[in-house]
């Protein structure tokens, strides 16, 4: 009852999915459209689930003083001020349960900015784009610390690495520019792209073609119910 | 005036009776399809020398879509609506004297049971999910299979060991991708064999996740592995925890975790994408063994670069097999092996065929 | 007042600008808020945005605007509160049943495409005629597309010790995985150089006005 | 593997702060090197050019905030080069912030607030939009800005020649469902207005209608799915741009399948379409940041080497001592 049906389930609706696609006929044609269409409601009223565990882990650590519980304060507070005025004044066009909250939005910035947009513009998008741009640190540090010469297969990583780092920019073309027309096939943002184009492309391509066969045998298995782990124990 | 418009009327009527004896249209249901499909067919009579094939929009408004001088001939309308009447006008004319023919038909396609455009996939379909099968049946009545080493999935169980020694914890990261993702199940897959490991080493594992229905799968998942170890006791549901759905606000989350947790040993496993390379180096800075695995080939090098041991692509997909050594998931592998051997050899025939101008091969497997 | 709060949001942004980048240093009190805020942050954002953006518009607005049209909807709706159930554990495993269909649905799915997308048509793709043009460096492109692809496809055969005449094109296959990532490792230093140069615009744009 | 100590500490921030500086000053300083166009770029360059005019076009925001130095030039490039050829353009997102991004990139070539572009549609529905007239006219005012390189399209009116459908989650799903019907999926634009009130939704039903579709994506989903679905099931031209990080991986779909028509990665991929148009826009002053950067990156691998090197020797040297 608590896992047989589950598999059940999921094997008739992998099932259909898949005659689905090859009838084409009442009722089976439109049933991986519908069945698409629930994911995303499920999906939404799953968020619910993510929110409570993300409260009460934060309400634990303050409760238990735990170390550092301020900031968790201050992660619960950011949580509950985004939610509040996202239910009161809705966010970009979607009005909220107070409507539009046309005051206070004038009073938040030329275009009038409502609440829940002010903190997303002027926090979260920053917040964002600084995390992402660590990478730019650490693809340095990264470079600096592994690509040394050692075995050839790491070799070849880094040459291959130096050679497009040169050629996808204007400095590939200032060093080689000045190459004449006969050997032009040395230049290097040709040298470049004739890597990113051919082999780059055949092992990206065998990657995908033998990952594909994971994701089809793995697909394959959980319909059969074979693959199950992630509908947890008991009968 | 008005006579002269009668008398043009009539003779385009008498033009028209003669050149329609010979001129024809005819609309076809197209066979064995999904109702999108319907064929026109034309032939022009003596006299007329140009055709020009109309159709009706959804305000009934005739928009051509076809225009020849071809005398014979048909084609496909792939634009139709499966069980809706598509109208057609067909006139065919001759450029210079201005004599016309017009001939409306209507047509409803039918959606057939079978879509027989479909047969090359529905065949490696059944090929390979056939062989896959069949290894798997093998393998249950005892057939055993080998399996070649795979490097990064031997460390694991030492990964845990270390983490283990030195008192801390364990982080399992199953990737930014959503339950819709076989990556993100095939990490679980894995995320359950590391936690019935972890419970019966009693160390400490901690997996932050992104989604909400991975946080419930995930928490399925380890709930189940410390009950099969015999640790029920040991199970706490909020070392499984949400974080964010946004990822770089996930990210920031799992840096914190790290550099404070401190844990001894990192598990990357699932469907990375930016991130890859500020968990690893963020992860490297805190000295821990750090094993990453993903299918998304352009953040391999990251994991390889930044992490002491990566499962390149397929790789993650055969952990789960290599580590229970489940004797169905290893058949599974096999079948996944026969797919490289077939697909070997087709890249091969093919590529020979192409050489000799022969194109079906390639055209039946090209579904773009 | 809009002014006034324009430029407090400014200098907020620079201020956590600045928290994250100091985790580059280490982890410190900065870092650490900012780094809550941002969880707390991005949560709200992505449950507010579901609920106004999929929940009332794919399930509350045709559900209650037009129920005999869109009564099966109501299946979903239910699935998704069992999925809820969960809150209680002793009735966690109720949570399975909508967890079957959602796994069920994506099994399904990712079979056919990866089946299309990344088997059929890549291996499609790579039947190709080496020699059709004259031009010596695709001949020799396309030669090394065919041997790329089959070696590095090889290397990924399981069942198999990669011994003797057997490990030469794995080797090979990993020669080709190597180029490969080096390549993607030298192409992504381009993406990532370029997200800091969006900060250090937003730096000096915004907050500094040194250019415009 | 110990904790890392503090010299190697020391000389990350080093790195840290030389790649800051090498970063910042070419952005203040132009330098003006050129760059090669590669023929992915071209690729998508000619398809955009070698649409009939009058054809109406999709474009995907799927991308976000972070990922926006790289993805809004590119298409801040598309939308203008479509409206040059006079291509109708939709606008839609599989990323839920991929909606202000495209409001954010209508609003910079039409130079009208945000918020003005639903005030300023045509259906004339009563909205409680919260643009007031003076922005209007004062923002109005700064079409063909003399330090803009990008043309001001002030002509360009929403729900005739441009709209944006606004976000669907979903992805693949969600595609899918366009290559039904676009109306079905969308039934709103994103200011909440019916689509069927819209001119430019006339003659559009599903994507088998659109001259192209192109995926401006930094991730998942993105230009994957389009090329998965839109290209693969409903035979759409489908290319676009990504991050540059994700374009090698594209490179596969560039095949004689015609899976993809081109794509442009990166800021590379930008300041080459920039090029083709013969703009001096965002894309190619950045370009030049970008290639200091990449010599200090350089820099630093050659000195990593030496250092490596040395302790090789050092290490050799004390082996054969001992």
């Amino acid at each position: 009852m608590k896992r047989t049906i589950p598999m059940i389930i999921t094997f008739i609706v992998g099932m259909l999915v898949i005659i689905s696609e090859f009838v084409p006929h009442k009722p089976f044609g439109p049933i991986a459209g519908t069945l698409e269409n629930w994911f995303l409601i499920i999906a939404g009223f799953t968020i619910i689930l993510g929110v409570l565990s993300l409260i009460r882990m934060n309400s634990i650590k303050i409760k238990s003083r735990a170390e550092n519980w301020q900031y968790f304060l201050a992660g619960l507070i950011s949580f509950g001020v985004m939610v509040l005025v996202g239910v009161f004044w809705g966010m970009q066009e979607s009005s909220g349960i107070l409507g539009h909250g046309e005051k206070i939005s004038a009073w938040l910035g030329t275009p009038p900015t409502k609440p829940f947009d002010y903190l997303f513009n002027n926090l979260f998008i920053h917040l964002s784009a600084t995390m992402f741009s660590l990478l730019a640190f650490y693809i340095a540090s990264a470079a600096y610390r592994a690509f040394i010469i050692r075995s050839f297969e790491s070799n070849l990583l880094m040459i291959t690495a130096v050679i497009i780092m040169l050629g996808r920019t204007s400095l590939g073309t200032i060093m080689t520019g000045w190459l004449p027309p006969s050997l032009q096939f040395l230049h290097l943002p040709r040298i470049a792209d004739y890597i990113m184009m051919y082999p780059n492309s055949a092992a990206q391509r065998a990657i995908m073609i033998s990952a594909a066969l994971g994701v089809i045998g793995s697909s394959l298995r959980i319909i059969l119910g074979i693959e199950r782990s992630y509908l947890g124990g008991g009968k | 005036m008005r006579h002269i418009l009668l008398i043009a009327s009539l003779m385009c009527l008498l033009t028209d009776v003669i050149h329609a004896q010979t001129t024809s249209f005819e609309v076809k249901d197209y066979p064995w399809d999904d109702g999108k499909k319907l064929i026109l067919e034309w032939k022009i009579g003596a006299g007329l020398d140009s055709l020009r094939i109309q159709k009706a929009d959804p305000e009934g408004n005739f928009i051509t879509i076809y225009d020849t001088t071809e005398s014979f001939g048909s084609i496909v309308d792939d634009d139709v609506q499966p069980e809706q009447e598509a109208e057609y006008l067909m006139i065919a004319y001759n450029q210079s004297t201005s004599d016309s023919v017009v001939v409306s038909r209507g047509m409803t396609p039918l959606v057939q049971w079978y879509n027989l455009q479909k047969t090359p996939l529905l065949i490696t379909m059944l090929l390979l999910s056939g062989m896959i099968l069949y290894y798997i049946f093998a393998s249950k009545r005892g057939k055993e299979f080998f399996i070649r080493r795979i490097n990064a999935l031997d460390s694991m169980e030492e990964a845990i060991g270390r983490a283990t020694e030195k008192g801390k914890p364990i982080l399992f990261v199953p990737g930014i991708g959503d339950l819709d993702e076989i990556q993100t199940i095939a990490s679980l897959t894995i995320l359950s064999h590391l936690a019935y490991r972890a419970a019966q080493y009693d160390a400490d594992i901690i997996v932050p996740v992104r989604f909400s229905m991975v946080l419930t799968a995930a928490r399925e998942v380890v709930k189940e592995a410390y009950i099969r170890a015999g640790r029920a006791d040991a199970y706490r549901s909020d070392r499984v925890f949400y974080l964010t759905d946004d990822q770089f606000g996930y990210v920031a989350g799992i840096d914190g975790i790290m550099v404070r947790e401190q844990p001894a040993a990192n598990f990357f496993l699932g469907s990375f994408y930016a991130e890859s390379l500020i968990l690893a180096e963020t992860g490297f800075s805190t000295g821990a063994i750090q094993t990453s695995g993903t299918a998304n080939a352009h953040q391999l090098p990251f994991f390889i670069v930044a992490c002491d041991w990566t499962l390149i692509g397929e790789e993650l997909f055969a952990a789960s097999a290599y580590l229970s050594r489940d004797a169905q998931q290893l058949g599974s592998l096999k079948g996944h092996d026969f797919g490289k051997i077939l697909c070997i050899a087709l890249i091969l025939v093919g590529a020979v065929l192409e050489y000799s101008g022969i194109h079906w091969l390639s055209n039946m497997f090209n579904l773009g | 007042m809009a002014e006034i709060m324009t430029i407090i949001g400014i200098w907020i942004g620079v201020f956590l600008t600045f928290s994250i980048f100091s985790f580059l240093y280490r982890d410190n009190p900065f870092y650490r808020f900012a780094e809550q805020v941002f969880v707390g942050l991005s949560a709200a954002y992505g449950f507010i945005y579901i609920i106004y953006n999929v929940l009332v518009p794919n399930l509350f607005t045709p559900v209650l605007s037009d129920f005999n049209q869109n009564w099966l909807l109501i299946i979903p709706g239910v699935l998704g509160v069992l999925m809820l159930v969960r809150i209680y554990p002793p009735a966690e495993w109720i949570s399975r049943y909508p967890l079957a269909v959602v796994i069920g649905t994506s099994a399904g799915i990712s079979l056919l495409f990866y089946l299309k997308s990344d088997f059929m048509n890549q291996i499609a793709a790579t039947m190709i005629n080496p020699f059709e043009t004259p031009n010596v460096s695709a001949i020799s492109g396309g030669l090394l597309i065919i041997i790329g692809t089959i070696c590095g496809v090889y290397f990924f055969y399981f069942s198999k010790r990669q011994e003797g005449v057997f490990a030469i094109p794995s080797r090979i296959g990993i020669w080709f995985l190597m180029v490969s990532f080096g390549a993607s490792f030298g192409y992504t230093v381009m993406a990532r150089i370029s997200l800091l140069i969006g900060r250090i615009e937003f730096l000096l744009t915004d907050w500094l006005h040194i250019i415009k | 593997m110990s904790s890392v100590n503090t010299s190697v500490r020391w000389e990350r921030m080093i790195l840290y702060v030389i790649l800051f500086l090498g970063v910042m000053l070419p952005l203040i300083f132009h330098i003006g090197w050129k760059t090669d166009v590669s023929p992915h770029v071209q690729m998508v360059h000619d398809l955009v050019e070698n649409t009939p005019a009058g054809s109406t076009v999709l474009i995907s925001f799927d991308y976000e905030p972070s990922t926006m130095p790289e993805l809004k030039p590119m298409a801040l490039s598309l939308v203008d080069h479509a409206w040059q050829r006079g291509h109708k353009v939709i606008a839609v997102a599989l990323w839920p912030m991929g909606v202000q991004m495209a409001n954010d990139v209508f609003q910079e070539l039409t130079a009208l607030p945000v918020t003005d572009i639903a005030a300023d549609q045509s259906s004339g529905e009563t909205k409680t939009s919260v643009a007031s007239d003076s922005t209007k006219v004062a923002l109005s005012g700064v079409e063909n800005a003399p330090d803009s390189t990008i043309a001001r399209h002030t002509d360009k009116k929403y729900g005739i020649d441009y709209v944006n459908l606004g976000f669907k989650p979903g992805g693949m799903v969600t595609i899918k469902a366009m290559g039904r019907s676009i109306h079905e999926t969308f039934p709103a634009d994103a200011f909440g207005t019916p689509v069927g009130s819209l001119p430019i939704m006339d003659d559009i039903v599903r994507l088998r209608d659109l001259g192209y579709v192109m995926s401006l994506s930094a991730g998942d989903p993105g230009l994957k799915q389009w090329i998965m679905v839109a290209h693969d099931n409903f035979k759409v031209l489908v290319s676009g741009g990504t991050t540059a990080v994700s374009a090698p991986g594209f490179l596969p779909y560039i095949n004689n399948r015609d899976q993809l028509r081109g794509v442009m990665g990166g800021l590379k991929g930008a300041a080459e379409y920039e090029k083709l148009r013969g703009v001096f826009g965002p894309a190619s002053i950045k370009m030049d940041s970008q290639s200091i950067a990449h010599v200090i990156i350089l820099i630093f691998i050659a000195i990593g080497n030496i250092k490596a090197y040395r302790r090789r020797k050092a290490q050799r040297r004390k082996s054969e001592k001992a």
